[in-house]
C-alpha cells in the first residue's frame, strides 16, 4: 500500500505569532503600508462583495498631511461648517472627559476607567453616519457615540460615579452606559456578545418593515470570540441591515493584534469569507470614518445587507485603569503610529479649510474643559463611589424581573432594605 | 392532543394574537421542526415569522435577544436541550441581565424552548435535564410542563411573559403520559383528561404549583415526567402520597410545596437529571429549611445517576417507578 | 445639522434564503456550476493563500465521464492497482454495511442509525491520506475512515448493537464510534465540538516537536457553530498541522446549505478570511479527495499549516433513521445529483484501468454482502440492544472519573450493581 | 507567599518537572496574565509551553482538550470566571465526559484556572462564582483553595491529575486572608501561617476537607474566600464555630462534614455565589440527609443574594462577617 507511514519523520513546530517590538526595542510601523489619502476608489454601494475585495486589504482615507480632505470618499460628504466644528467639539469633548476620569479613578473617585486616547475618531465620527432609532450595540471604547448624539456628560460621569444619579443605578461598571434614546444599548462586559445581538435587532427591524439599522461594534481581540462568528453567519444569510464595525487599535490588552488576527492579512477580510462587503478605514480620519458609515448605512437602508468595517487605529493609553501597557510595548510606540493623532488631524482640515485656527482651537480647548471640570463639579456634588449620595441599596433587588418574585422580596427583607 | 399538537397550538394562537411573536430555530421552518412542535406555522405566518436558522445555538439565542430589545417576542427552539450549551452564555450573561444591567430600559422578553429528558435511547446527547443549570440564574424563569394543557397553558403565559423563559418540553411525554413503565405499551393522551386542552387563548401562571394527586402521607416533588413516574411510583409502594407538580421550577411556588410537607411530615424529591447539584438539592434543602419542626424523616431525593446519560442502559438509569417506590416505603419507615 | 433624519422611511425586508426545489418540483441544479475534470489547476503546497483563491470557489475533479483519471490532480497520485482495489472495496464495504444497519435498526436491533449514502469516498479516500498515529476527529458520517483504516466491521456492529463486545461499553449512541488505534478520535454528538479539539490535538504534536498531523470532519450545516471559527481562528494563528475537513452534502437535516453559507459563494471561502489555503473538491470522486487530502497533508506536514477543504458532495439518504427526507425535498432529487455515485465512478475508472469488469464488480457485490452479513450474524449472536449479552449496568458507573469517587460508588450500591 | 506566588510556583515547578505541562489563555504570555499568575513562564519555559491566545474561551478549552487527549497536561487559564460561559459547552459536553464515551481510550488531564468571586468592586462581570454549574457536571472536579498553601498544593494535584479540574482561584484571596471587613486595612498572606508554602513539589489531595478551625457548637461548612468569612463571623459572634475548608467541592468530602456535623448538631453553609441552586443546596441537602437525627436546628445558608452582582453596593451584596454572625446566633438560638 502506498499509504503513508508514520509522518515524514520531521519534527513539525508551533508558530507563536509575536509583535514586530517589545519594551526596550523601537517602535517600528513600517510593515504597515499606509495608501495616500483619496487614493482608494469608492464603488457604487449596490457593487459586488467580490468586486470591492482591494477594499478589504487596503486603507480608504480621506484627509492628507495637509489637511485637505482628497479623492472620492471625500466627494458627495457635503458638510457644512458647523458639521465640521461638532466633529472637532465631540472629539474634543471626549478627550478631556477621559483625563478627568482617570484622575478621579486614581483618587479613588471611582472604581475604574477606560479611555479613548487616540480612537476619538470613530465613534464620534460614526454616531452622524446613523439617525435617530438606529442602534449601536457598543463596546467600552465607544462613549463618543453618547457624546456625539450630546448625551450629558454629567450623566455619563454619574454612572462613573456609580453615583444617585446613576441611570443604571450603581449596578454597571463605570463606563458600561446605556441609553435606548440615544441609540446606545447597554454594554454587557462580556465580550463580543453584542454583535449577534446587533445583527437579532437589525433583523427585528426589517422583520417589521421598520427603516432603523443597527451598528455592531467589537476590538480586534474580541473578533475571535464565538458571537462574531454567529454575528457574520446570520447578518450574512439573512441581510440584516446592520453595520459591523471592528476597531482594531492595535492591542487587546497586552495582546498585539496578530494574535487575533493569525494568517489573515486584516481583520476586515474575515467579512470575505461570507460574502459581506468588507472596508478598512484609517481610524484617525474623522472623515474616513464618516464616510465610510455612510456606504455602509446607504446599503443597509437600501436592503443590501450587512457591510463590515475594520478602523485602523492605535490605543494610545492603557487598556484600563488597571494596565500599564509599558510592560508590554515601547512607551513610545503611541507616538510612531504612522496615522497621527484624530483631533489634530480635523482641527489641521478646519484650518486649512479657512474656518478654525490654532488660537481658537487652543481657547476651544480651555473652554471645553472648562466645561467638563464643571459638569465634574456638579457630579461630584451629589456623589462618588464611597461618598455623598448613592443609589438606594434597595434598587440592587429591581429589575432582576419586571416583578420581583417572593424569594427576592423576602432576601431583600432579610438584606434589611 | 399530544403535547406538541399542544404546544403548537400556543405558538400558534400567540403569533395569530401577536404580529410580534416570531419563531425560528434549526429545522422549525419548512419542515416544523425534528419533533413537529411548529409544523404548518412558517405556510400560516410566512418565512420571516417562523424560520431555519443556521446551526448555531449562540446565534439563535443571541439573536432572539436583539430582537426582542427590538421590541418583537421571538419563541426560539434549541433542537433538544443537550445542545443549549453553547447558547449559554447569550442566556446567562445577556438574556438574563439585560433588564438589571440597564435598569429596565432594555428587556428580553423571550421563550427558549428545548426538550430535555431522557427514555428515548438518545443516550449522552439526546437525553439532558439541565434545569439547574438556569435556575441557578437570577433573571431567568424556568418552566417545566407535565401535561398538554399545561404546555399550552404555560407557553402561552411565557410567550406574554416580560422577561426571559426557559421552556423545557419532556420529550418522553410529547405523545403521552409515560409513567415510568417503559415495557408497557403507551398511553395516548387522548386518553388522559389532560390530554384536553382548552381551545383558543389559555395561560396557566408561572410560578403556581399543582397538587397533581393529593395525599396524606408523603409528599413528592416532582416536575415533567417525573409528575407521573410519582404517582405510578406511589402506585406500586400502595403509599397514599401528594404529589406535587412544581411546573415553574424557578420563581418556585415554595407555599404550596411547604403547605403540603407541614401537612405530610415527609418528604421526597424527584428530578430526572443528576443527583449532584441538581434542582432537588435546591428543594430539599428549602424543604428542611421551611419544615424542619414538621419533618419527620430527612428529605429524600431520587434522581438520575451521576453519571452522563447511557445508551444500553437508559432503563437501569431513569429514575422509574421501582425508584421511587423504593424510595417511598424507606421514607415512611423512617421513625 | 446633516445628520440623517429617522432612515430612509423605506420599509425594510427580511431575507429567507429557499432551497430552488421543494416536493413536488422537478429537481434543478443547474445553479450547480462543475468544471471539467482536469481543468483546475494544481499549485505547489507552498504556494501563499492569497494566490490560490480561486480554488476555493471551483470544484476540483479528477475522474471524468470516461473513468479516466485526468489532469494534474491526477498526476503524481501514483496508485498501484491494489490501492485502487483497496479503494473500491472500502466503498463497496460500507454500502452494505449502511443497509444492513439500517434495516436492523427497522428490526430494533439497535434504536438508532446515520447512513453514508453517496459520501462513501470521502471518508474512505481521505483516511488513505494519513499516516498511522494522525488523528481524525470526525462526525457522524465518516464511518469509511475506519473501514479504510481496517477497523473490524464486527467490532462496529458491536457499537450499533451496544453489545457486550461494544468498544465503548453501551454508553454512545449506535455509530458514535472511537478507535485510537485507527486514528478515530471519540464523536461527540455535539455538532463541531471536535473541531477546534483536532487543532488543539494538531497544536499538541507541534508543541511536542512530534510528525503526527490531526484531520478535523464537519458538515456543511455545522460550520455555523462557533467552534468551527474558533478552530479556524487557532489554526490561522498558531499554523496548527491540521487538515480542516466540510463536508458539505447539501443538507442537514431538513436545511438546505444555502441557510449556513449564506452570502457566501462556497463554504470553502470561509477560509479566505483567515489567510487559509482552501480547496474545494469533488466529494463523490475518489480520487480527487485522495489528491486534495495528500496536498493537505503535506503542506501539515512541512510545517506549513492548515489546509480547508469543501468536499461537494449529496446527502442520498436521510439524515437519520429518524428522518424522511421527502418532507422537504424533491424524492428524485439525489438521482438528479450531477455529480454522479462514487462508488460507480471509482469502478468505472478501474473498468476503463483495465483492472477490474462489470461481472467481477457485481461478484464483488456478492461476496462483500455476503462477509458483511456473516459478520453480522456474529454480532447478532453476541447481542442487540434489546438481546442477548450486553455490557454489564456496572459499567454504567465507570469511567466517569480514573477512580471511582466514593459518591459514585455508594449510587452503584444503591443502584445495586 | 502571596496566592499569587503560590499558584505561580506551582505552575513553574509543574512545567520544570513534566515537558508536558503547557500553559495558554489571555494575556499570559509575555505579561504573565491579568493578575500575573504566569510571571515569567514565558521567559523560562518559552513561547510554545506558555502563550497568548485569541480572546476565545471556546478555543482555549477546545484546544486544550485537543491536546490533553493528544498526551499533554494543558493548564489553562480563563481571564475571569465570569467568562467562562462561552467554554461551558466544551467543559460540560467535552472534557467532562471524554473518558466516559471513549471508555477510557481518550483522556483530558486538564486543569482550567479562573478567578472567582468578588470584593474587587468588579460588579457582575467579574465577581461571579459558578462553581455550583460545575458541581452538577459528573466527570469534571471542582477546586476552590483558600490560602497560598492550599492553592499550590491543590494546583500540583490538579496538575497530576488524570481528569479535567477547574480550579477556581478567589481572587479577593490573591494578595491576603480577606476575612470580609473590607473597611480595615489589608492583611499579607506573608503575616499568615497559611501564607507559608512549602517549598518545590508539594500536593495536596483533592477530594479531602481541612478543618480550618475547630469547634463544638456549630458547622461551618465553607470554601475560598468564605473561610476567613467564616472565621471572623464567628469571632463577631463570639461563638465556638467549627469552620471547614472544603477545598474540593466535587468529589466532596463528606465523611469530614458529617462527622463534623454530628458532633455540633448544627450547620452553616456559607458562600458568596448566588443563594438558589447555589453549591450550599447540595450541602443543605446532603447534611439534612446524612445527620438527620443529629440535628438541632435547619441548615441554615448564607449567600449572595438572588441578583446580579451590584457595583457600588458591593458590600451589601457580599455575604460578610455581620451576616454569618447573625445566621450563626439564630442557628444557636433555634431549640
Ligand atoms: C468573554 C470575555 N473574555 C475576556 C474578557 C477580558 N477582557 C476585557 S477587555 C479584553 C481585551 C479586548 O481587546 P479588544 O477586543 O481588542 O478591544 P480593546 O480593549 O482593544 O478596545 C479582554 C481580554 C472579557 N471582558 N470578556
Ligand atoms: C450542537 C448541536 N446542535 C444541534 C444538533 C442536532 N443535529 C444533529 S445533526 C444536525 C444537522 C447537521 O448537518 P451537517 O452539519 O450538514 O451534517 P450532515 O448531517 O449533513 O452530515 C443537527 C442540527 C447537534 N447534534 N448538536
Ligand atoms: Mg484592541
Ligand atoms: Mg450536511
Amino acid at each position: 500500500m502506498t499509504r503513508p507511514q508514520a509522518g515524514t519523520g520531521t519534527p513539525l513546530s508551533l508558530t507563536i505569532p509575536e509583535p514586530e517590538v517589545r519594551p526596550g526595542e523601537t517602535p517600528d510601523f513600517s510593515h504597515v503600508s499606509i495608501p495616500r489619502a483619496g487614493t482608494v476608489r469608492r464603488p457604487e454601494t449596490v457593487a459586488a462583495p467580490d468586486e470591492i475585495r482591494d477594499l478589504a486589504f487596503t486603507i480608504i482615507r480621506v484627509l492628507n498631511r495637509e489637511g485637505q480632505a482628497v479623492g472620492p470618499w471625500a466627494e458627495g460628504l457635503d458638510l457644512s461648517d458647523a458639521d465640521l466644528l461638532a466633529g472637532l467639539r465631540h472629539m474634543m469633548g471626549l478627550r478631556p472627559f477621559d483625563a478627568r476620569m482617570l484622575i478621579a479613578q486614581r483618587q479613588q473617585k471611582t472604581s475604574f476607567y477606560m479611555q479613548h486616547l487616540g480612537e476619538e475618531a470613530i465613534s464620534c465620527a460614526f454616531q452622524r453616519a446613523l439617525a435617530p432609532g438606529d442602534m449601536n450595540f457598543p463596546t467600552y471604547r465607544q462613549a463618543g457615540l453618547l457624546i456625539a448624539a450630546d448625551y450629558p456628560l454629567r450623566k455619563m460621569m454619574a454612572q462613573v460615579y456609580s453615583n444617585a444619579e446613576d441611570p443604571v443605578r450603581g449596578r454597571q461598571l463605570p463606563v458600561f452606559y446605556s441609553s435606548k434614546e440615544h441609540g446606545f444599548f447597554s454594554i454587557s462586559g462580556n465580550l463580543a456578545t453584542q454583535y449577534i445581538q446587533a445583527v437579532g435587532w437589525a433583523m427585528g427591524s426589517a422583520i417589521s418593515g421598520d427603516d432603523k439599522i443597527a451598528a455592531a461594534w467589537i476590538g480586534d481581540g474580541s473578533t475571535a470570540e464565538s458571537d462574531f462568528h454567529a454575528a457574520l453567519v446570520f447578518a450574512s444569510t439573512y441581510k440584516a441591515p446592520v453595520i459591523l464595525n471592528i476597531v482594531n487599535n492595535q492591542w487587546a490588552i497586552s495582546t498585539f493584534q496578530g494574535i487575533a488576527r493569525g494568517g489573515a492579512g486584516t481583520f476586515a477580510a474575515r467579512g470575505l469569507g461570507f460574502g459581506i462587503p468588507a472596508l478598512r478605514v484609517d481610524g484617525n480620519d474623522y472623515l474616513a470614518v464618516l464616510a465610510a458609515g455612510r456606504w455602509a448605512a446607504e446599503r443597509a437602508r437600501r436592503n443590501l445587507g450587512p457591510t463590515l468595517i475594520e478602523y485602523v487605529t492605535y490605543r494610545a493609553g492603557g487598556h484600563s485603569t488597571s494596565d500599564d501597557p509599558t510592560a508590554y510595548r515601547p512607551a513610545e510606540e503611541s507616538k510612531a503610529w504612522p496615522l497621527g493623532d484624530p483631533v489634530l488631524r480635523l482641527r489641521n482640515h478646519l484650518i486649512a479649510r479657512g474656518i478654525w485656527s490654532e488660537e481658537r482651537h487652543v481657547q476651544a480647548e480651555a473652554e471645553i474643559l472648562a466645561e467638563v471640570s464643571a459638569e465634574q463639579k456638579q457630579a461630584e456634588a451629589v456623589g462618588t463611589l464611597h461618598h455623598g449620595q448613592r443609589p438606594s441599596p434597595r434598587d440592587m433587588f429591581d429589575d432582576v424581573y419586571a416583578e420581583m418574585p417572593p424569594h427576592l422580596l423576602r432576601q431583600r427583607h432579610e438584606a434589611g432594605f | 392532543m399530544t403535547m406538541i399538537e399542544a404546544i403548537r397550538d400556543a405558538l400558534d394562537i400567540a403569533m395569530g394574537r401577536d404580529s410580534r411573536v416570531i419563531v425560528f430555530g434549526e429545522d422549525v421552518g419548512y419542515f416544523g421542526g425534528v419533533f413537529r412542535c411548529t409544523a404548518g406555522l412558517q405556510r400560516k405566518y410566512g418565512p420571516t415569522r417562523c424560520f431555519d436558522t443556521p446551526i448555531s445555538e449562540l446565534g439563535i439565542v443571541g439573536a432572539g435577544i436583539g430582537m426582542a430589545a427590538y421590541g418583537l417576542r421571538p419563541v426560539v427552539e434549541i433542537q433538544f436541550a443537550d445542545y443549549m450549551y453553547p447558547a449559554y452564555d447569550q442566556i446567562v450573561s445577556e438574556a438574563a441581565r439585560l433588564r438589571y444591567r440597564s435598569a429596565g430600559e432594555f428587556t428580553c422578553p423571550m421563550v427558549v424552548r428545548m426538550p430535555s429528558g431522557g427514555g428515548i435511547f438518545g443516550a449522552q446527547t439526546h437525553s439532558q435535564s439541565p434545569e439547574a443549570l438556569f435556575t441557578h440564574v437570577t433573571g431567568l424563569k424556568t418552566v417545566v410542563p407535565s401535561s398538554p394543557r399545561a404546555a399550552k397553558g404555560l407557553l402561552m403565559a411565557a410567550i406574554e411573559d416580560p422577561d426571559p423563559v426557559i421552556f423545557l418540553e419532556p420529550k418522553r411525554l410529547y405523545n403521552g403520559p409515560f409513567d415510568g413503565y417503559h415495557d408497557r405499551p403507551v398511553t395516548a393522551w387522548k386518553n388522559h383528561p389532560l390530554g384536553e386542552v382548552p381551545e383558543g387563548h389559555f395561560t396557566l401562571p408561572l410560578g403556581r404549583a399543582e397538587i397533581a394527586r393529593p395525599g396524606r402521607s408523603v409528599t413528592v416533588l416532582a416536575y415533567g415526567t417525573m409528575v407521573h413516574v410519582a404517582q405510578s411510583g406511589a402506585d406500586a409502594a400502595g403509599i397514599d402520597a401528594e404529589v406535587i407538580d412544581l411546573q415553574t421550577l424557578l420563581p418556585l411556588d415554595l407555599e404550596t410545596v411547604t403547605a403540603s410537607v407541614r401537612k405530610t411530615g415527609r418528604c421526597l424529591v424527584l428530578h430526572e437529571a443528576t443527583l449532584t447539584s441538581g434542582f432537588g438539592a435546591e428543594l430539599a434543602a428549602l424543604v428542611q429549611a421551611e419544615c424542619f419542626y414538621h419533618l419527620e424523616a430527612p428529605v429524600a431525593r431520587v434522581a438520575g445517576w451521576d453519571t452522563p446519560y447511557p445508551h444500553v442502559h437508559e432503563w437501569q438509569y431513569f429514575p422509574g417507578p421501582a425508584r421511587v417506590a423504593e424510595a417511598l416505603r424507606a421514607l415512611l419507615e423512617e421513625v
